[in-house]
Protein backbone atom coordinates (compact mmCIF):
# COMPACT_ATOMS: atom_id res chain seq x y z
CA UNK A 1 0.00 0.00 0.00
CA UNK A 2 1.31 3.44 -0.95
CA UNK A 3 0.05 6.78 0.35
CA UNK A 4 1.90 9.69 -0.54
CA UNK A 5 1.75 13.03 -1.41
CA UNK A 6 4.49 14.49 -3.34
CA UNK A 7 6.08 16.84 -5.88
CA UNK A 8 7.84 14.45 -8.31
CA UNK A 9 5.73 12.87 -10.87
CA UNK A 10 4.08 9.17 -10.73
CA UNK A 11 5.17 6.05 -11.89
CA UNK A 12 1.40 4.67 -12.97
CA UNK A 13 2.70 1.45 -14.49
CA UNK A 14 5.10 0.67 -11.45
CA UNK A 15 2.59 1.46 -9.27
CA UNK A 16 0.24 -1.00 -11.14
CA UNK A 17 3.19 -3.79 -11.02
CA UNK A 18 3.45 -3.51 -7.74
CA UNK A 19 0.18 -3.79 -6.43
CA UNK A 20 -1.02 -6.79 -8.57
CA UNK A 21 -1.24 -10.00 -6.53
CA UNK A 22 -2.93 -13.34 -7.66
CA UNK A 23 -6.19 -12.35 -5.81
CA UNK A 24 -6.83 -9.96 -8.16
CA UNK A 25 -9.51 -9.81 -10.75
CA UNK A 26 -9.51 -6.64 -11.26
CA UNK A 27 -7.49 -3.34 -10.70
CA UNK A 28 -9.08 -0.11 -11.33
CA UNK A 29 -6.71 3.29 -11.82
CA UNK A 30 -8.53 6.40 -11.23
CA UNK A 31 -6.00 9.43 -12.80
CA UNK A 32 -7.05 13.22 -12.25
CA UNK A 33 -5.57 15.48 -14.58
CA UNK A 34 -4.86 18.99 -15.23
CA UNK A 35 -7.20 19.89 -17.34
CA UNK A 36 -7.06 22.80 -19.85
CA UNK A 37 -10.60 25.04 -19.20
CA UNK A 38 -8.75 27.68 -20.88
CA UNK A 39 -8.78 30.48 -17.80
CA UNK A 40 -5.05 28.86 -16.81
CA UNK A 41 -2.10 27.51 -18.06
CA UNK A 42 -0.96 25.63 -14.96
CA UNK A 43 -2.27 24.80 -11.35
CA UNK A 44 -0.87 25.49 -7.61
CA UNK A 45 -1.53 22.93 -5.87
CA UNK A 46 -1.21 23.53 -1.69
CA UNK A 47 -1.75 20.45 0.93
CA UNK A 48 -1.51 20.27 4.73
CA UNK A 49 0.49 17.19 4.02
CA UNK A 50 0.62 15.56 7.49
CA UNK A 51 -3.15 15.81 7.78
CA UNK A 52 -3.49 15.17 4.06
CA UNK A 53 -1.13 11.70 5.00
CA UNK A 54 -3.07 10.85 7.59
CA UNK A 55 -6.24 11.33 6.21
CA UNK A 56 -5.53 9.37 2.64
CA UNK A 57 -5.13 6.75 5.28
CA UNK A 58 -7.87 6.42 7.00
CA UNK A 59 -9.88 6.29 3.78
CA UNK A 60 -7.91 3.93 2.40
CA UNK A 61 -8.66 1.70 5.63
CA UNK A 62 -12.46 2.61 5.31
CA UNK A 63 -12.53 2.04 1.55
CA UNK A 64 -10.81 -2.15 1.75
CA UNK A 65 -12.88 -2.45 4.73
CA UNK A 66 -16.34 -1.23 2.87
CA UNK A 67 -15.29 -3.07 -0.35
CA UNK A 68 -13.69 -5.85 0.55
CA UNK A 69 -10.64 -4.72 -1.61
CA UNK A 70 -7.48 -6.70 -1.94
CA UNK A 71 -5.02 -3.45 -2.04
CA UNK A 72 -5.52 0.69 -2.32
CA UNK A 73 -2.23 3.10 -3.26
CA UNK A 74 -3.04 7.05 -3.20
CA UNK A 75 -0.50 9.52 -4.23
CA UNK A 76 -1.28 13.13 -4.65
CA UNK A 77 1.02 15.50 -6.20
CA UNK A 78 1.28 19.11 -4.99
CA UNK A 79 3.39 22.09 -6.05
CA UNK A 80 3.24 23.32 -9.58
CA UNK A 81 1.48 21.56 -12.36
CA UNK A 82 1.26 22.27 -16.09
CA UNK A 83 -1.68 21.33 -18.16
CA UNK A 84 -2.10 18.01 -19.06
CA UNK A 85 0.10 16.58 -15.68
CA UNK A 86 -1.60 13.88 -13.14
CA UNK A 87 -2.85 15.30 -10.00
CA UNK A 88 -3.47 12.17 -8.31
CA UNK A 89 -3.76 8.79 -9.17
CA UNK A 90 -5.87 6.46 -7.01
CA UNK A 91 -5.39 2.42 -7.61
CA UNK A 92 -7.47 -0.26 -6.34
CA UNK A 93 -6.98 -3.94 -6.51
CA UNK A 94 -10.15 -6.13 -6.16
CA UNK A 95 -11.43 -10.10 -6.52
CA UNK A 96 -13.92 -8.69 -9.13
CA UNK A 97 -15.43 -5.15 -10.80
CA UNK A 98 -17.94 -4.22 -9.15
CA UNK A 99 -15.91 -3.88 -5.63
CA UNK A 100 -12.94 -2.25 -7.74
CA UNK A 101 -15.32 0.38 -9.69
CA UNK A 102 -17.32 1.07 -6.49
CA UNK A 103 -13.79 1.22 -4.39
CA UNK A 104 -11.72 3.54 -6.56
CA UNK A 105 -15.59 6.26 -7.00
CA UNK A 106 -15.89 6.05 -3.34
CA UNK A 107 -12.43 7.23 -2.59
CA UNK A 108 -12.20 10.11 -5.08
CA UNK A 109 -15.15 11.06 -3.94
CA UNK A 110 -14.13 11.09 -0.26
CA UNK A 111 -11.12 12.84 -0.99
CA UNK A 112 -12.51 15.82 -2.47
CA UNK A 113 -14.73 16.01 0.12
CA UNK A 114 -12.29 15.55 2.98
CA UNK A 115 -8.34 15.96 2.32
CA UNK A 116 -6.64 19.14 3.13
CA UNK A 117 -5.56 20.04 -0.49
CA UNK A 118 -6.34 23.08 -2.40
CA UNK A 119 -6.13 23.97 -6.16
CA UNK A 120 -5.12 27.43 -7.68
CA UNK A 121 -5.60 28.64 -11.53
CA UNK A 122 -1.98 30.33 -12.82
CA UNK A 123 -2.24 32.28 -15.43
CA UNK A 124 1.78 33.12 -16.62
CA UNK A 125 2.83 34.69 -13.46
CA UNK A 126 -0.78 35.58 -12.09
CA UNK A 127 -2.87 33.50 -9.47
CA UNK A 128 -6.39 33.56 -10.05
CA UNK A 129 -8.82 31.84 -9.00
CA UNK A 130 -9.27 29.19 -5.61
CA UNK A 131 -10.66 25.81 -8.01
CA UNK A 132 -14.28 24.98 -5.88
CA UNK B 1 -0.52 35.31 28.23
CA UNK B 2 -1.05 32.26 26.58
CA UNK B 3 0.31 32.32 22.84
CA UNK B 4 -1.79 30.32 20.49
CA UNK B 5 -0.42 29.28 17.07
CA UNK B 6 -3.18 29.89 13.81
CA UNK B 7 -2.16 28.22 10.99
CA UNK B 8 -3.81 29.02 7.42
CA UNK B 9 -4.15 27.66 4.37
CA UNK B 10 -5.24 28.24 0.91
CA UNK B 11 -6.85 31.47 0.77
CA UNK B 12 -6.99 32.19 4.34
CA UNK B 13 -3.23 31.74 3.55
CA UNK B 14 -2.58 34.06 1.07
CA UNK B 15 -4.93 36.88 2.86
CA UNK B 16 -2.97 36.39 6.54
CA UNK B 17 0.09 34.01 6.21
CA UNK B 18 0.67 31.00 7.14
CA UNK B 19 1.40 31.00 11.09
CA UNK B 20 0.46 33.58 13.43
CA UNK B 21 0.50 34.10 16.81
CA UNK B 22 -1.95 35.29 19.13
CA UNK B 23 -2.35 36.45 22.78
CA UNK B 24 -4.94 35.90 24.83
CA UNK B 25 -6.14 35.36 28.52
CA UNK B 26 -6.00 31.79 30.05
CA UNK B 27 -9.32 30.01 29.33
CA UNK B 28 -10.35 31.92 25.89
CA UNK B 29 -12.28 29.84 23.66
CA UNK B 30 -11.48 28.86 20.07
CA UNK B 31 -13.66 30.99 19.04
CA UNK B 32 -12.76 34.22 21.39
CA UNK B 33 -9.23 33.26 20.15
CA UNK B 34 -9.80 33.23 16.21
CA UNK B 35 -12.23 36.83 17.11
CA UNK B 36 -8.84 38.35 18.45
CA UNK B 37 -7.10 36.79 15.44
CA UNK B 38 -9.37 38.28 13.10
CA UNK B 39 -9.06 41.80 15.03
CA UNK B 40 -5.47 41.56 14.29
CA UNK B 41 -5.63 41.38 10.44
CA UNK B 42 -6.58 43.59 7.51
CA UNK B 43 -9.73 42.06 6.43
CA UNK B 44 -9.65 39.46 9.14
CA UNK B 45 -12.97 40.24 10.49
CA UNK B 46 -14.79 40.85 6.84
CA UNK B 47 -13.01 37.12 5.48
CA UNK B 48 -14.07 35.31 8.72
CA UNK B 49 -16.72 36.54 10.46
CA UNK B 50 -20.20 37.54 9.37
CA UNK B 51 -22.25 39.23 11.66
CA UNK B 52 -20.32 38.44 14.64
CA UNK B 53 -20.52 34.56 13.53
CA UNK B 54 -17.83 32.22 12.15
CA UNK B 55 -18.36 31.61 8.53
CA UNK B 56 -20.12 28.32 7.87
CA UNK B 57 -17.57 27.90 4.86
CA UNK B 58 -14.68 27.84 7.09
CA UNK B 59 -13.08 24.62 8.54
CA UNK B 60 -11.17 24.64 12.00
CA UNK B 61 -8.69 22.01 13.69
CA UNK B 62 -8.03 22.36 16.92
CA UNK B 63 -4.58 20.48 18.25
CA UNK B 64 -4.58 18.88 14.82
CA UNK B 65 -8.13 17.50 15.02
CA UNK B 66 -11.38 18.51 13.22
CA UNK B 67 -13.86 20.47 15.15
CA UNK B 68 -17.17 21.35 14.72
CA UNK B 69 -17.73 25.23 14.53
CA UNK B 70 -20.62 24.89 17.46
CA UNK B 71 -18.02 23.59 19.34
CA UNK B 72 -15.44 26.69 19.04
CA UNK B 73 -16.93 28.09 21.93
CA UNK B 74 -16.62 25.55 23.93
CA UNK B 75 -13.48 24.39 23.87
CA UNK B 76 -11.05 26.34 25.81
CA UNK B 77 -7.53 26.93 24.65
CA UNK B 78 -4.12 26.64 26.36
CA UNK B 79 -0.47 28.19 25.87
CA UNK B 80 1.22 26.70 23.01
CA UNK B 81 -2.01 25.28 21.48
CA UNK B 82 -2.81 25.12 17.19
CA UNK B 83 -5.74 26.66 15.50
CA UNK B 84 -6.07 25.33 11.99
CA UNK B 85 -8.51 27.69 9.20
CA UNK B 86 -9.31 26.47 5.70
CA UNK B 87 -11.70 26.75 3.23
CA UNK B 88 -13.01 24.31 1.70
CA UNK B 89 -10.64 21.58 -0.09
CA UNK B 90 -10.61 21.14 -3.71
CA UNK B 91 -8.02 17.87 -3.90
CA UNK B 92 -8.26 15.38 -6.57
CA UNK C 1 -7.20 5.02 -30.19
CA UNK C 2 -5.39 1.73 -29.81
CA UNK C 3 -7.81 -1.13 -30.55
CA UNK C 4 -6.38 -4.21 -29.87
CA UNK C 5 -5.89 -8.07 -29.96
CA UNK C 6 -2.76 -9.80 -28.75
CA UNK C 7 -0.69 -11.86 -27.26
CA UNK C 8 2.05 -9.77 -26.01
CA UNK C 9 1.85 -8.31 -22.76
CA UNK C 10 0.34 -4.79 -22.15
CA UNK C 11 2.11 -1.48 -21.56
CA UNK C 12 -0.40 0.11 -19.17
CA UNK C 13 1.94 3.02 -18.49
CA UNK C 14 2.63 3.80 -22.24
CA UNK C 15 -0.80 3.51 -23.20
CA UNK C 16 -1.79 5.91 -20.57
CA UNK C 17 0.49 8.58 -21.31
CA UNK C 18 0.11 8.03 -25.21
CA UNK C 19 -3.39 8.62 -24.65
CA UNK C 20 -3.51 11.53 -22.22
CA UNK C 21 -4.64 15.08 -23.61
CA UNK C 22 -4.99 18.31 -22.39
CA UNK C 23 -8.53 18.24 -22.65
CA UNK C 24 -9.41 15.11 -19.56
CA UNK C 25 -9.73 15.87 -16.25
CA UNK C 26 -9.91 12.32 -15.88
CA UNK C 27 -8.76 9.19 -17.01
CA UNK C 28 -9.78 5.70 -15.49
CA UNK C 29 -8.14 2.50 -16.84
CA UNK C 30 -9.89 -0.74 -16.31
CA UNK C 31 -7.54 -3.94 -15.75
CA UNK C 32 -9.04 -7.17 -15.66
CA UNK C 33 -6.43 -10.36 -14.28
CA UNK C 34 -5.93 -13.83 -14.17
CA UNK C 35 -7.28 -14.55 -10.44
CA UNK C 36 -6.26 -17.19 -8.74
CA UNK C 37 -9.49 -19.47 -7.57
CA UNK C 38 -7.56 -22.41 -6.79
CA UNK C 39 -8.43 -24.88 -9.73
CA UNK C 40 -5.81 -23.71 -11.76
CA UNK C 41 -2.55 -22.53 -12.46
CA UNK C 42 -3.44 -20.43 -15.99
CA UNK C 43 -6.07 -19.24 -18.57
CA UNK C 44 -5.90 -19.78 -22.20
CA UNK C 45 -7.81 -17.11 -23.99
CA UNK C 46 -9.45 -17.65 -27.66
CA UNK C 47 -10.33 -15.11 -29.57
CA UNK C 48 -12.45 -15.00 -33.14
CA UNK C 49 -9.98 -11.97 -33.87
CA UNK C 50 -11.22 -9.83 -36.97
CA UNK C 51 -14.81 -10.09 -34.80
CA UNK C 52 -13.30 -9.09 -32.19
CA UNK C 53 -11.85 -5.92 -33.27
CA UNK C 54 -15.10 -5.06 -35.13
CA UNK C 55 -17.01 -5.29 -32.02
CA UNK C 56 -14.13 -3.50 -30.16
CA UNK C 57 -14.29 -0.72 -32.20
CA UNK C 58 -18.20 -0.44 -32.04
CA UNK C 59 -18.36 -0.45 -28.34
CA UNK C 60 -15.76 2.02 -28.16
CA UNK C 61 -17.93 4.61 -31.11
CA UNK C 62 -20.74 3.89 -28.54
CA UNK C 63 -19.14 4.48 -25.28
CA UNK C 64 -17.54 7.88 -27.08
CA UNK C 65 -21.00 9.20 -28.28
CA UNK C 66 -22.76 8.01 -25.07
CA UNK C 67 -20.33 9.65 -21.83
CA UNK C 68 -18.69 12.01 -24.17
CA UNK C 69 -15.81 10.87 -23.93
CA UNK C 70 -12.65 12.63 -25.07
CA UNK C 71 -10.22 9.05 -26.01
CA UNK C 72 -11.26 5.18 -25.85
CA UNK C 73 -8.20 2.64 -26.10
CA UNK C 74 -8.78 -1.35 -25.41
CA UNK C 75 -6.48 -4.37 -25.63
CA UNK C 76 -7.49 -8.03 -25.03
CA UNK C 77 -4.78 -10.96 -25.12
CA UNK C 78 -5.22 -13.86 -25.97
CA UNK C 79 -3.80 -16.95 -25.83
CA UNK C 80 -2.01 -18.84 -22.41
CA UNK C 81 -1.73 -16.32 -19.32
CA UNK C 82 -0.31 -16.99 -16.04
CA UNK C 83 -1.55 -16.43 -13.07
CA UNK C 84 -1.71 -12.68 -11.97
CA UNK C 85 -1.10 -11.58 -16.19
CA UNK C 86 -2.84 -8.90 -17.72
CA UNK C 87 -5.89 -9.75 -19.80
CA UNK C 88 -7.60 -7.02 -20.69
CA UNK C 89 -6.92 -2.85 -20.26
CA UNK C 90 -9.64 -0.38 -21.18
CA UNK C 91 -8.82 3.31 -20.47
CA UNK C 92 -11.08 5.86 -21.17
CA UNK C 93 -10.20 9.96 -21.11
CA UNK C 94 -13.01 12.08 -20.11
CA UNK C 95 -13.59 16.04 -19.18
CA UNK C 96 -15.06 15.06 -15.49
CA UNK C 97 -15.10 11.57 -13.51
CA UNK C 98 -18.58 10.29 -13.88
CA UNK C 99 -18.57 10.01 -17.20
CA UNK C 100 -15.30 8.71 -17.31
CA UNK C 101 -16.48 5.96 -14.64
CA UNK C 102 -19.33 5.40 -16.53
CA UNK C 103 -17.70 5.06 -19.80
CA UNK C 104 -15.57 2.53 -18.57
CA UNK C 105 -17.85 0.59 -17.00
CA UNK C 106 -20.24 0.39 -20.29
CA UNK C 107 -16.91 -0.66 -21.95
CA UNK C 108 -16.26 -3.66 -19.69
CA UNK C 109 -19.75 -5.00 -19.37
CA UNK C 110 -20.47 -4.83 -22.99
CA UNK C 111 -17.21 -6.51 -23.51
CA UNK C 112 -18.41 -9.44 -21.71
CA UNK C 113 -21.73 -9.55 -23.24
CA UNK C 114 -20.69 -9.61 -26.73
CA UNK C 115 -17.25 -10.14 -27.95
CA UNK C 116 -16.05 -13.03 -29.18
CA UNK C 117 -13.70 -14.59 -26.47
CA UNK C 118 -13.88 -17.16 -24.26
CA UNK C 119 -11.61 -18.31 -21.20
CA UNK C 120 -10.66 -21.91 -20.36
CA UNK C 121 -9.08 -22.81 -16.97
CA UNK C 122 -6.28 -24.88 -17.61
CA UNK C 123 -4.24 -26.95 -15.02
CA UNK C 124 -0.89 -28.29 -15.41
CA UNK C 125 -1.56 -29.39 -19.31
CA UNK C 126 -4.72 -30.65 -18.39
CA UNK C 127 -7.82 -28.53 -19.86
CA UNK C 128 -10.54 -27.68 -17.41
CA UNK C 129 -13.40 -25.60 -17.52
CA UNK C 130 -14.78 -23.03 -19.77
CA UNK C 131 -15.23 -19.94 -17.63
CA UNK C 132 -18.89 -18.54 -17.76
CA UNK D 1 -24.29 -29.35 -54.39
CA UNK D 2 -23.61 -26.06 -52.36
CA UNK D 3 -20.73 -26.04 -49.64
CA UNK D 4 -20.96 -24.59 -46.77
CA UNK D 5 -18.29 -23.82 -43.86
CA UNK D 6 -18.96 -24.19 -40.63
CA UNK D 7 -16.65 -22.50 -38.22
CA UNK D 8 -16.44 -23.41 -34.65
CA UNK D 9 -15.52 -21.79 -31.57
CA UNK D 10 -13.96 -22.01 -27.64
CA UNK D 11 -16.38 -25.49 -26.10
CA UNK D 12 -17.54 -26.49 -29.87
CA UNK D 13 -14.03 -25.81 -31.75
CA UNK D 14 -13.03 -28.61 -28.95
CA UNK D 15 -15.64 -31.10 -30.03
CA UNK D 16 -15.84 -30.53 -33.74
CA UNK D 17 -12.75 -28.77 -34.78
CA UNK D 18 -12.43 -24.97 -35.91
CA UNK D 19 -13.18 -25.55 -39.40
CA UNK D 20 -15.79 -27.71 -41.33
CA UNK D 21 -17.68 -28.11 -44.54
CA UNK D 22 -21.22 -29.41 -45.20
CA UNK D 23 -22.69 -29.98 -48.39
CA UNK D 24 -26.48 -28.82 -48.61
CA UNK D 25 -28.93 -29.09 -51.22
CA UNK D 26 -29.75 -25.45 -53.22
CA UNK D 27 -31.29 -22.91 -50.94
CA UNK D 28 -30.79 -24.84 -47.39
CA UNK D 29 -31.50 -22.79 -44.85
CA UNK D 30 -29.15 -21.62 -42.28
CA UNK D 31 -30.58 -24.02 -39.76
CA UNK D 32 -31.25 -26.97 -42.28
CA UNK D 33 -27.38 -26.90 -42.89
CA UNK D 34 -26.21 -26.78 -39.35
CA UNK D 35 -28.88 -29.64 -38.96
CA UNK D 36 -26.84 -31.36 -41.21
CA UNK D 37 -23.66 -30.95 -39.48
CA UNK D 38 -24.72 -31.54 -36.63
CA UNK D 39 -25.67 -35.02 -37.81
CA UNK D 40 -22.18 -35.60 -39.17
CA UNK D 41 -20.63 -35.30 -35.96
CA UNK D 42 -20.29 -37.25 -32.82
CA UNK D 43 -22.39 -35.44 -30.41
CA UNK D 44 -23.19 -33.02 -32.34
CA UNK D 45 -27.43 -33.49 -32.29
CA UNK D 46 -26.71 -33.56 -28.24
CA UNK D 47 -24.71 -30.20 -28.22
CA UNK D 48 -26.43 -28.16 -30.76
CA UNK D 49 -30.37 -29.41 -30.99
CA UNK D 50 -32.60 -30.35 -28.04
CA UNK D 51 -35.88 -32.24 -29.10
CA UNK D 52 -35.10 -30.98 -32.68
CA UNK D 53 -34.84 -27.19 -31.55
CA UNK D 54 -31.30 -25.09 -31.86
CA UNK D 55 -30.03 -24.65 -28.37
CA UNK D 56 -30.82 -21.46 -27.67
CA UNK D 57 -27.24 -21.06 -25.67
CA UNK D 58 -25.83 -21.09 -29.07
CA UNK D 59 -24.81 -17.81 -30.96
CA UNK D 60 -24.54 -18.01 -34.95
CA UNK D 61 -23.21 -15.69 -37.63
CA UNK D 62 -24.40 -15.87 -40.86
CA UNK D 63 -21.46 -14.70 -43.02
CA UNK D 64 -19.90 -12.67 -40.39
CA UNK D 65 -22.89 -10.83 -38.94
CA UNK D 66 -24.96 -11.95 -35.86
CA UNK D 67 -28.14 -13.42 -36.80
CA UNK D 68 -30.86 -14.37 -34.41
CA UNK D 69 -32.05 -18.04 -33.88
CA UNK D 70 -35.13 -17.36 -34.77
CA UNK D 71 -33.66 -16.05 -38.57
CA UNK D 72 -32.02 -19.27 -39.13
CA UNK D 73 -34.59 -21.02 -40.83
CA UNK D 74 -35.86 -18.18 -42.99
CA UNK D 75 -32.33 -17.22 -44.07
CA UNK D 76 -30.86 -19.51 -47.63
CA UNK D 77 -27.95 -20.39 -47.82
CA UNK D 78 -25.60 -20.08 -51.25
CA UNK D 79 -22.29 -21.85 -51.85
CA UNK D 80 -19.16 -20.55 -50.32
CA UNK D 81 -21.04 -19.50 -47.13
CA UNK D 82 -20.15 -19.41 -43.69
CA UNK D 83 -21.70 -20.18 -40.49
CA UNK D 84 -20.43 -19.46 -37.51
CA UNK D 85 -21.21 -21.34 -34.08
CA UNK D 86 -20.11 -20.20 -30.78
CA UNK D 87 -21.41 -20.58 -26.91
CA UNK D 88 -22.01 -17.31 -24.76
CA UNK D 89 -18.92 -15.40 -24.73
CA UNK D 90 -16.81 -14.83 -21.60
CA UNK D 91 -13.62 -12.10 -22.28
CA UNK D 92 -12.57 -9.45 -20.28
Amino acid sequence: MVLALQKEDIDIGALISASRTNNDGAQIVFIGCVRDDGNMDALEIEAFVPVAEKDLADIAAEAMERFSLNSVDIVHRYGRLALGETIVVILVGAGHRPEAYEGSRFIIEKLKEKVPIWKQELSGNARGEWVH
Amino acid sequence: MPQITIRSFARFRQLFGEMNTVSVPEGTSVLGALLAFAKTQKDGMDELFAGGKLGSHIILMYNRERIDSDDAKTIHTADGDEIVIYPPVSGG
